[in-house]
This record gives C-alpha cells, sequence and structure tokens, in this order.
C-alpha cells in the first residue's frame, strides 16, 4: 500500500515459481496476500488489475518482461489513482 | 570403497536417512534414522549363507532385474560393508535365515536407529537417477524385452553380472549378432530433459568396444545426435573405436517394429545421406540420460536448499563458486549438482571437501544475524508467527512473547507480514526501510527537517 | 472502473491504515483455520471479514479526522457524521471503541440542575464530549482486541456464550456457566472480545439505540422505555407450566404460530435437574419445555452457530447479559450470520443468578435434596423453594446473595434494558408478568398479542406494587453494581467498561 | 547514461555531503578515494550506484571497515544492469530511473542499522551425503585431513553408481 500511497497506480509482485522458493514456500504466501487484496480492492472499488503477482524464475526472461509488460498494459488502461498533495510545513 | 569404509575419521552409516536438519554454518544438528537391516552388524561376516536358504526370489535391483536376489541378500559380491541385509516387503518371515546364519546374526526384533549429530559443514553427494525411461517407453522400452539400457548391458557386461559377463537376448537367450545403440534418449529434448547428460557418448562408445573385444563378428551401429567426447583423452578414444568397425549414423530413429522373427526394425533418417531408411538389430540399446535423484529431491526439502529447473541442486555461481550453495556451510558435488563423467565428479568432491576443510579451519566463525526481531511490547502472543515458520525458528516463551531463534531464523521475512501485529521486523530489511525505498523510487523526496515531504515528479 | 473517480489519496491512506489493524490482520491470515473449522462458508468468511474491514476504516477515518481537529465535541462529530454520511450513533460506537482502544480520551461535560425542591432533587444532565487525542500512530497500539480470556480470568463472565456461538475456529466453550479458551486454536481475531458484554458496553448509546434518539440523555433505572403493562398469558398449555405470567412463552407461541420466525433459542432443562442448557426451539411444542424460570444460568447464545447460513428468523429468550450481548453486536455490527438473523429479543428480569454449585450449597441451607424441588421462586426478598411433596421453604435473599456468580454483581441490569420486549415478575401481582416495551418491534409484537387474544393486559399504574417498586429495585440493583465496581476497581481488578 | 547529471541530480539532496563520479570505482584508485571521503569528511553512510552488489558488494563493505565504519552503513544502486543494460537506446530514461533508484538507495541508506554478528565456535566435523564416487571422494579428503567424517548413504552398500559399471571410459579400467 505504501506504493500507492506514494503515487504509484499499479504493483506488480514477482516472485519465484510454485516450489521454487528460497524460504519454503513464503511466495504462495504472499500470494494468499495479493488474493486477499484484490478481492479487498474490488470490495473497496479500486480495480483489482492494479495488483498483480507473477511467478518466474530469476532465467525466465521473456516472462518477467512478458509480466512487466502485462501489468503496464492493464494499468495504463486504468485513470491514475489520487496522487499525495503537498503538505504545505 | 574400502578405503572410506575402514578409514578411522570415518564414521560410516548405510542404509540410512536425514530426517531432520537445523542450526547453522559451522553448528549444524543432523538427525540421521538408521534403517533397520534386521541384521546385527557387528556379527555377520558376510558369508552369505542366509540368502541361500531363502525361498523368496526377487528381481534384483543391482543387476537392473536382469538377475534374482532372494528377501535376505547381500547387494553385490563386493559389497561394502559386506553384510546382508532382508528386505522386509518381500520377507515371508520364514525365519530360515535366522537358523542357517552361523553368527546368530539375524535380528527380526531390530528397530531404527536414530542418531543426532552435530556437524560444522555438510556435502552432498546424492548422486543421479537414470531417465525414467519405463514410464515413457520410449523405443517401445519396457514393452520388447530386447531393447535394453546402457546400465543393463554393463550388468551383462561385468564378469560378476548376472550373466558372467556374457551378452544375451532376453528374449531367446542367444548372443545377438546386430546391435543398435541409440544416444541421447532422455536427453537433449523437448520432450523429456532439456539438458546433456555429459557421459552416454563416452559409456555407449566403451561398450561398443568391450563388445566388439568379446564377440569381433558383432555388427554395432550407434545412432546419435552429434558425438560429445570433451574431456582429457576421450577424443582419441572416440577415434579409436571409430576405426574399429563400428558403424556410427548420424540420425536419431524415428520408429521401432518388432518383426516376426523376433528381430526389430528402426526408421531413421540418415542425415549425412538425407535417405530415410531402415535396419533389423537384434538387441537395442539406450543410452538413457542422467536425472537427479531422488535422495536428492529429499535433501533439498530438509535442507531448505535451492534447485534448478532442472531439479539438479543449484550452485551460487556457475563459474566461479561451482560447489557453494546460498547456505555458507553447505557444498554440493557429484552429479547431485548436475550430469559428470567420473573425473569431474571427483574433482567437485574434492573442491567441495577443500571448501569444507578450509571453513573448519577456523575456531569461530563470525555469523550476521540477518534475522527477525520481536518488538516485545507489541507481540500479542498469537502463535501465528509460529505456525507460519517454515523453519521453526519462532516458540513463544512463557509469557506468551514471540522469541526468534538466532540459529534457525533464515531471515526470510514470512514471519513479518503474518504479525497482526506487526510486532515483527527484519534486520536490516525491516519495513520502514523498505519505505523510505518505495518513496524513492516513487520519487518522493524527503526533506532534511524530516517534517516535510515533496513531490518531484 | 468508474467508482475509483470518488477515491481519495486520503482514503487510501485510511485503507492502507486499516490494513494495519491487528483485528484485519488476524482474520487475513487465518483463513485456512477459519475455514477448516468449518464453521463459516468461504463466502462467509469474506462477508465477515470485509464487514469488519469497513468498520475498522470507519474508525480510523475519524480518528484521522480527530487528529486534525485540536480540542473534539460533539459539533465536530456531527460534522464527521454529515460529511461521510453516517448516522451520528454510529459514529458514537466508533467514538466508544477508539475510546476503548485507549486512543483517544474522552471527557464528559455535564450541567448541573439545580435541585428545585423535595419531589426534584439537583442532578447531572450531558452536555458535551471533550475529546482529546493522545496516539499518533495507531500501528504503534498494542491492541485491546484481546480474547475474552482475561474476561474469564477476572471472574466477570457472565456465561452468556455469545463468544463461543461466534467465533470462527470454535476454540471457545461455557463449562459450568464459565468460558474456556482452547488457545492453540485462537487466532486472535477479537470477535468475541466485540461480542462480549463484559469486556466494554456502550450503555448510553445501547438506550440511544433503542429509543433510536439521536441525543445523549439520561435514562430511568430501567432504560429506555415506551410503555409498561401487567399480563398474563391466556394460552392454557403455557399457563400450566409457566412461573408467573407466562408472556416470554407466549410470544414465542405467537412468532411461531404466525410463522414471524424459524428458530428461537431459549433454556431447557437438561437432564441434570434443575440444570438447565440452552435448547434451539423449532416449533410451539419445544415451547412446554422452555417455561419457567431457571435460577442456574445458561450459555443460550453458544449454540448461535446452530443456524448459521441462511436467511432465518430468530427471536431469543434470555436475561439481561444475553441481550447485551446481542445489542452490542447490533450496533457493531460484524457481519456474523448468525447475529444477523436475530430479529427478536425478548428480555427476562434478572436480579443474579447461581451456579449449579452454589445452587447446591442453597439446597444444603434449606435441608432439602434438589431432585425433590419442584418449583422455585424469588419473592418479598425470600428465595422460596417448593418440593414433590407440597411442602415450602424459604430464605431471605441476602443470607445466600454470596453465593450467586460473582459476575453478577458487576451487572447493573435488572430489567433486560437491550432487549425488545421485557418480562419479569416484578412490580406485577402473583400469577401476572410485569412487561416493558421497548422497541417499536416490541411494541408490534405486543399489540399483536393482544389482537389475536392471547393475553390479558392492564396498564401498569392500574395494579399494585407497580412501576415505583420496580424502578427502586432496578436502582439497588444499580447501585450494587456501582459498589462492586469500585471496590474491584480498588482491588486493580478487571471490570466491565460501562 | 549522464552520470555527471546524477552527480548534479544527488548533489542538493538533504544528507548528502559529497558525491563524486568515477569510472571503475571498484579498483584500487576508486577504493581509496571512498576510504579517504570517509575519514575526511567523516562520512557515516555510503552509498555506491554502480553494478550488481552480488559481485562487488563484500569489496565496498571491506572497504567501510578499513575506514573504520560499519559494513552495513552500505548501500548499493545497480545502475549497471538495471538502467544502463536494459535500457541502452534510452539515454535520458535511463538516467530518469537512475535517478529515482538512487533516490531510494539515499533513503534506505539513511535507514540503515548495524546488523550484529553471533560468533559461532565450528563444530570439527563434516556430513558427506551420499557415498557414490563424489561422496567417497570428499569423505576421504577430509577424513585425511583429520576432520571426523559421517559418511550417510541410503542404500545397503557404498559405491552408488559407479559399482554398478563394468569398465569406465576412458581408461577401460575396473568400475568397482
Amino acid at each position: 500500500m505504501e506504493a500507492f500511497l506514494n503515487g504509484a497506480d499499479g504493483v506488480a509482485i514477482i516472485s519465484c515459481r510454485e516450489g521454487e522458493c528460497n524460504f519454503g514456500d513464503a511466495n504462495m504466501n504472499t500470494y494468499k496476500h495479493v488474493k486477499f487484496l484484490r478481492k479487498l480492492f474490488e470490495h473497496i472499488g479500486i480495480s483489482p488489475d492494479r495488483i498483480q503477482q507473477y511467478f518466474c524464475a530469476a532465467a525466465e526472461v521473456e516472462k518477467f518482461v512478458a509480466s512487466v509488460e502485462d501489468i503496464t498494459k492493464k494499468v495504463q488502461a486504468l485513470p491514475p489513482l489520487p496522487k499525495r498533495k503537498l503538505t504545505p510545513n | 570403497m574400502v578405503n572410506a569404509s575402514k578409514h578411522p575419521n570415518i564414521n560410516l552409516l548405510t542404509y540410512s536417512d536425514i530426517i531432520n536438519f537445523s542450526g547453522i554454518t559451522g553448528e549444524y544438528n543432523v538427525t540421521i534414522r538408521k534403517n533397520t537391516r534386521y541384521v546385527d552388524e557387528r556379527k555377520c561376516t558376510g558369508c552369505g549363507l542366509c540368502t541361500t536358504k531363502c525361498p523368496v526370489k526377487v528381481p534384483n535391483e543391482f543387476d537392473r532385474g536382469i538377475g534374482e536376489r532372494s528377501a535376505v541378500y547381500i547387494p553385490f559380491p563386493q559389497a561394502v560393508p559386506k553384510l546382508a541385509v532382508i528386505d522386509k516387503e518381500v520377507c515371508i518371515n520364514c525365519k530360515n535365515c535366522e537358523r542357517a546364519c552361523p553368527a546368530e546374526a539375524i535380528a527380526f526384533d531390530q528397530e531404527d536407529e536414530i542418531i543426532n549429530i552435530k556437524v560444522g559443514a555438510i556435502i552432498i553427494a546424492t548422486g543421479w537417477d537414470e531417465y525414467p525411461i519405463i514410464e515413457t517407453n520410449e523405443y517401445k522400452y519396457g514393452i520388447y524385452p530386447d531393447v535394453i539400457t546402457q546400465i543393463e548391458l554393463e550388468r551383462m557386461l561385468s564378469p560378476i553380472g548376472p550373466t558372467g559377463g556374457h551378452v544375451y537376448k532376453i528374449s531367446n537367450g542367444k548372443t545377438p549378432q546386430r546391435v543398435a545403440m541409440i544416444l541421447c534418449v532422455g536427453s537433449r529434448s523437448l520432450r523429456a530433459n532439456p539438458y546433456c547428460s555429459a557421459v552416454c557418448c563416452n559409456v555407449s562408445l566403451k561398450n561398443a568396444q568391450l563388445l566388439k573385444q568379446e564377440y569381433p563378428e558383432m555388427d554395432i551401429t550407434i545412432f546419435y545426435i552429434d558425438i560429445r567426447t570433451w574431456d582429457k583423452n576421450n577424443e582419441e578414444y572416440y577415434r579409436n573405436i571409430r576405426a574399429q568397425n563400428v558403424n556410427f549414423v548420424k540420425g536419431k530413429p524415428g520408429d521401432i517394429k518388432l518383426n516376426q522373427d523376433g528381430t526389430m526394425r528402426l526408421y531413421f533418417d540418415m542425415t549425412l545421406e538425407d535417405n530415410v531408411t531402415h535396419m533389423d538389430f537384434d538387441l537395442v540399446v539406450l543410452a538413457t540420460g542422467i536425472v537427479p535423484s531422488k535422495g536428492t529431491q529429499k535433501i533439498v526439502d530438509i535442507l531448505g536448499l535451492s534447485k534448478g529447473p532442472n531439479g539438479f541442486l543449484s550452485e551460487i555461481h556457475g563459474c566461479l563458486k561451482p560447489v557453494e550453495t546460498k547456505d555458507m556451510g553447505i557444498y554440493i558435488c557429484g552429479c547431485a549438482a548436475g550430469p559428470k563423467n567420473i573425473p569431474y565428479s571427483v574433482c567437485s568432491a574434492l573442491g567441495a571437501a577443500s571448501k569444507a576443510a578450509t571453513l573448519l579451519s577456523n575456531d569461530i566463525l563470525r555469523q550476521e544475524l540477518l534475522i527477525a526481531e520481536v518488538d516485545e511490547s507489541l507481540c500479542m502472543g498469537c502463535h501465528r508467527c509460529e505456525k507460519t515458520c517454515d523453519f521453526e525458528a519462532i516458540n513463544l516463551n512463557e509469557n506468551d512473547i514471540a522469541e526468534v531463534d538466532e540459529l534457525k531464523c533464515k531471515g526470510c521475512g514470512a514471519c513479518v507480514t503474518s504479525c497482526p501485529a506487526r510486532a515483527i521486523d527484519l534486520k536490516y530489511y525491516r519495513d520502514i526501510q523498505f519505505e523510505e525505498e518505495i518513496k524513492g523510487i516513487c520519487g518522493i523526496e524527503i526533506k532534511l527537517d524530516n517534517t516535510k515531504e515533496e513531490i518531484i515528479n | 472502473m468508474d467508482s475509483e473517480g470518488s477515491i481519495t489519496w486520503e482514503y487510501l491512506k485510511n485503507v492502507a491504515d486499516t490494513l494495519n489493524s491487528y483485528r484485519v490482520r488476524a482474520l487475513i491470515d487465518a483463513k485456512d483455520e477459519i475455514i477448516n473449522a468449518g464453521r463459516y462458508s468461504e463466502d462467509q468468511y469474506y462477508s465477515i471479514l470485509f464487514k469488519m474491514f469497513d468498520e475498522e476504516l470507519l474508525k480510523y477515518s475519524l480518528f484521522e479526522f480527530l487528529k486534525t481537529q485540536p480540542i473534539a465535541n460533539i459539533e465536530i462529530l456531527k460534522e464527521f457524521s454529515q460529511k461521510n454520511s453516517l448516522d451520528i450513533k454510529k459514529v458514537y460506537s466508533l467514538l466508544e471503541l477508539l475510546r476503548s482502544e485507549n486512543l483517544i480520551k474522552i471527557e464528559e461535560v455535564y450541567d448541573e440542575i439545580e435541585a428545585q425542591g423535595e419531589e426534584t432533587p439537583s442532578k447531572l444532565v450531558f452536555r458535551d464530549f471533550k475529546i482529546e487525542v493522545y496516539r499518533e500512530d495507531i500501528s504503534l497500539v498494542k491492541s485491546i482486541y484481546e480474547p475474552v480470556e482475561i474476561i474469564f480470568d477476572s471472574n466477570i463472565c457472565s456465561g452468556c456464550g455469545t463468544c463461543a456461538g461466534v467465533c470462527p475456529v470454535n476454540c471457545l466453550n461455557i463449562y459450568n456457566g464459565f468460558g474456556q479458551i482452547d488457545k492453540d486454536k485462537c487466532i486472535r481475531c477479537g470477535i468475541c472480545y466485540y461480542v462480549c458484554p463484559r469486556s466494554y458496553l456502550p450503555v448510553k448509546l445501547m438506550n440511544m439505540y433503542q429509543d433510536n434518539a439521536s441525543k445523549i440523555k439520561e435514562y430511568t433505572n430501567i432504560g429506555n422505555f415506551i410503555e409498561v403493562y401487567s399480563a398474563r398469558t391466556k394460552v392454557k398449555e403455557i399457563s400450566e407450566v409457566c412461573q408467573d405470567g407466562g408472556i416470554a412463552s407466549t410470544c414465542l407461541y405467537y412468532l411461531f404460530d404466525n410463522q414471524k420466525i424459524d428458530f428461537a433459542l431459549g433454556a431447557k432443562m437438561s437432564n441434570t435437574i434443575w440444570r438447565p442448557e440452552p435448547l434451539l426451539l423449532q416449533n410451539k411444542k419445544d415451547i412446554i419445555q422452555t417455561a419457567g424460570t431457571k435460577y442456574v444460568n445458561n450459555p443460550t447464545l453458544r449454540i448461535l452457530n446452530e443456524f448459521n447460513g441462511s436467511n432465518h428468523s430468530v427471536a431469543v429468550v434470555g436475561v439481561p447479559c444475553i441481550m447485551q450481548s446481542l445489542l452490542k453486536s447490533e450496533i457493531y455490527n460484524i457481519g456474523i450470520p448468525s447475529l444477523n438473523n436475530v430479529k427478536y429479543k425478548i428480555g427476562i428480569f434478572c436480579m443474579e443468578s447461581f451456579s449449579y454449585q452454589s445452587l447446591l450449597k442453597i439446597c444444603e441451607v434449606l435441608k432439602i435434596a434438589i431432585n425433590d424441588i419442584k418449583k422455585m421462586d424469588i419473592n418479598k426478598g425470600k428465595f422460596f423453594v417448593y418440593t414433590n411433596n407440597g411442602e415450602e421453604s424459604s430464605v431471605p435473599i441476602k443470607e445466600i446473595s454470596h453465593l450467586a456468580r460473582e459476575d453478577c454483581e458487576v451487572c447493573f441490569d435488572l430489567t433486560s434494558e437491550s432487549a425488545d420486549i421485557s418480562v419479569g415478575s416484578i412490580g406485577s401481582p402473583s400469577g401476572w408478568n410485569t412487561v416493558i416495551i421497548r422497541t417499536e418491534t416490541g411494541k408490534k409484537l405486543y399489540e399483536s398479542l393482544i389482537a389475536k387474544d392471547l393475553i390479558e393486559s392492564k396498564p401498569i399504574e392500574e395494579v399494585k406494587p407497580g412501576l415505583p417498586m420496580l424502578q427502586k429495585i432496578a436502582g439497588i440493583k444499580k447501585n450494587g453494581c456501582k459498589k462492586h465496581i469500585n471496590e474491584k476497581k480498588e482491588k486493580n481488578l478487571r471490570v466491565p467498561i460501562y | 547514461m549522464n552520470c555527471a547529471e546524477l552527480r548534479e541530480y544527488v548533489e542538493p539532496l538533504p544528507n548528502v555531503v559529497v558525491a563524486r563520479t568515477n569510472k571503475f570505482t571498484c579498483s584500487d584508485s576508486g577504493q581509496n578515494i571512498i576510504k579517504n571521503d570517509i575519514i575526511e569528511l567523516d562520512l557515516n553512510r555510503i552509498v555506491v550506484a554502480a553494478c550488481t552488489p552480488k559481485i562487488h558488494e563484500p569489496t565496498y563493505r571491506a572497504i567501510l571497515m578499513e575506514a573504520g565504519l560499519s559494513p552495513y552503513y552500505f548501500q548499493m544502486v545497480n545502475i549497471r544492469e538495471h538502467c544502463s543494460f536494459v535500457h541502452q537506446n534510452e539515454r535520458e530514461k535511463a538516467t530518469e530511473k537512475a535517478k529515482r533508484l538512487l533516490l531510494a538507495g539515499i533513503n534506505r541508506a539513511r535507514e540503515l542499522e548495524i546488523v550484529p554478528r553471533k560468533e559461532i565456535s565450528i563444530t570439527k566435523s563434516a556430513l558427506v551425503i551420499g557415498a557414490g564416487i563424489a561422496g567417497m571422494n570428499a569423505a576421504l579428503d577430509l577424513a585425511n585431513q583429520g576432520i571426523e567424517v559421517y559418511l550417510v548413504e541410503k542404500e545397503a552398500t557404498i559405491g552408488g553408481k559407479m559399482a554398478q559399471l563394468d569398465r569406465i571410459f576412458p581408461t577401460d579400467d575396473c568400475g568397482i
């Protein structure tokens, strides 16, 4: 959420593939949170497309590029989110 | 083998599994389960009398099912340690062996033994398995009896093997006249494994040569994509065999059919002549590739290591750190890290041993504590982190406050996100540090007095 | 998405803060546990979660709003309620939450109205709040949503059973009238704390809800009411078994008869004599089992989960603490399906209740075997017991009140002020019930009883001893409660926050 | 990308005392510049924007230590892989991105803390899992250095796959 608060219009979380996490199954833990956030976004009226998790291994260059392009495309289709206002002093 | 078993500094634990692992570099705690052999190791002399009295006969795994063994058996004549073992899954409990054993070594009431050890370093050499061709039945392996693998041929060629060093057709027991060897089965393939298994070319060449020595009239045809004999003296070896009247065909056979007379017809494209044709053979030998062993997978799970896309263990750096893993005290060598020939396996083993010895030559190791930290004033004692931690590194103390075990924590941060009270932070990777970073990436500058934030973009 | 246009940065900030809320985070992570516990489906889980999220979001927006104000008072709260088109009562309820979470301090400002002769003694009238924010960062506040364990430990658990009835992972139960918690299962979502009548209870607010008022004002000793009657049932089956007037049973009789409810929750005697257990009434035949007063406490709401899910209508008959927790969970709507199903709250008067063990002790005092007791009654300051042989013995309440449940000492409520309709014997002649109509729902129900000719009804003014007696006894309980709470406070024991 | 522009950008940022551009900061001369700056300007945080931390982070941490600063007060920003490599044809955009990354690095640097270290006495023994040709060799090598070795094998016998081989290439020796 910090990213959204500071002006990001979308957040992509790129993690290792299922079952290949360095730390047990932390990537799937993250996935659970992302799934919840997407549901929450829907609930509060924000497009769930703004947050996505992609699974790709470090060597999967094409997949990484495709992931980034995918979220860029999806987020560009959406209006920008409100930005933090300049707080005087 | 004997050296390894007799060395005073080596505690040999055969028939054993690693079942638990914890700790950090320099101080690992490992739990080993010594599976019961149902034979008392101290009493068994390896005389083999019991094996002759056993009424059960099952295919011998060591000889790739070509020969037989009994329920109580010694894997092969030169086995180290030379001790009998009872395969309880097939044993019928007739106790003939117990009566036969002159040393009274048979112990049906033996139980698994759990051993806890403390070590400073770990070397993983869990090796390889043969490409599981029985599952894919490529080239009708498992369907036509005279389609075998190089390892099976290897066993037949062995003087101590099931056939005493003679090669027979499994279907009729006659010596084959025309033998085909197909390379790259299960390797360098889009359908099976993409990688080269590194040794199959040489193994096939060697076996072709051994066959030629034993049966000079035998027709041997090797079907290859490329012959890869890259290591020292190997190219010379290849040239030498090529000169011995062995037939080489560049092209991988596409189909195999059983003829009426029991021979097999291979259809193939002779790529050098642009000619699709076929030939009949008595015996087809498949050079099956190398895959990570099942033990490797188990070790990955228990030790929490990472593996590459093909299932082999990952080193830190393929060129410069080939035997090291992300865990400083754990090293990998041999085929567990990828297909290798024997000299290369030995080199990597010695490399790993050297790395381990370098570590162990220190008395003290300074370990960074990049671990989770609990803010006791915020912790609610909800047990969630305890349940989340994959490494069992967090436990609640008697005051219901979470405590991190410095030795077990790997600093993965899963507990940080699981804590509903936000009481956990990861040292050096704190939420605040990331928040500041995110602000930076989003282009938000922080003014010196820390009271004003300004948008720059 | 079109709705994105209306989102402001401040809103996003509040969403982010809310995501740090202890309760929300506890629920998010415990999804698997909750679904595996089998009580709530995945849809229900999300509806509970988002309901909770909305509630927390509102709470944090109020907090952020208050932070921008130097000193907040009712006017400021009104401004907030208009800005967010919220009911002012909702705002008060959020305020109460913030207070209980120690995020704000509230000082109540009273006007003193001078005495005008003997008739109207001087009294204090509420005028305004002075609200002070004294925490800046929510995330650094240790959550107060501890499980109700602390309530159990401090002996103020009323044994109403609500916590056990809503717990998403079934980690709570009530044994012998007191709560027990399975710490290993507990996910610390704090839902139990939310519904518990003894954790904190916004009494003024509850009266406002009953009254549908938008201003904070003072109420009498028997809380908010519309009308009070004295009544008795005309239904024969009920009058044969009932304690006094049988009105509570008649209400259920009418509701079942006219398909107004699918289920009702009440208490029946268990296999152990004089020991009640919760009962889910399915039709009017079951009413007979529940008639009559039980002097041993009963965790009626423990069985809330038995009608989870679909859109049922449910009536609950119970003592004040049960009614309190129902109204509290109505105010802080947390989306628990079974609580949403409760449509009628029928309250019973209650001075104090006994545990089964203490009832056995009373029998010892009276030298009567518990199995011989036919009926019990409290009347004229005495505890009466009628045996199967027709004998009657009694003991003054004063002599046995030390045997009552400790938690009843901290209860201020005699007349089930949180119910739609309250029923009891105090104030009416023997064989009659005093009926306090508190809400529109209660009023409609009572009118229907009269219309269907199920009861005989007289205005309370026509009977002796009447309303003054009831007010007086209710006052005694309220004063006793104050005294006990102060005593506990002095000993640094935990007390309910009213 | 335009390194001079980057330097001009970060110079006025809060807490930034000195900003330098340098070819091959990882070289000896580059290292010395950092070391001198730490000592002379009394710096307490160092941010290096260069290549991947995978290779040179230890190098820089060592410099910090030599200069008497905790090695954890160091932050590396990878503007090679993240900017110049991937945005070769978009010089200006790459510079813009580098600015953001630098800002992130500087922001993070402010919050850096010293990570405590724990001294562990090393247990002088090793575990070798698998007693095939590799495992046996590793175990023997360690054992010959006087280290106690546990050699664990899941099968009933050691030797692994090599014991199954009749002969081995290219010497045609016996496998066992």
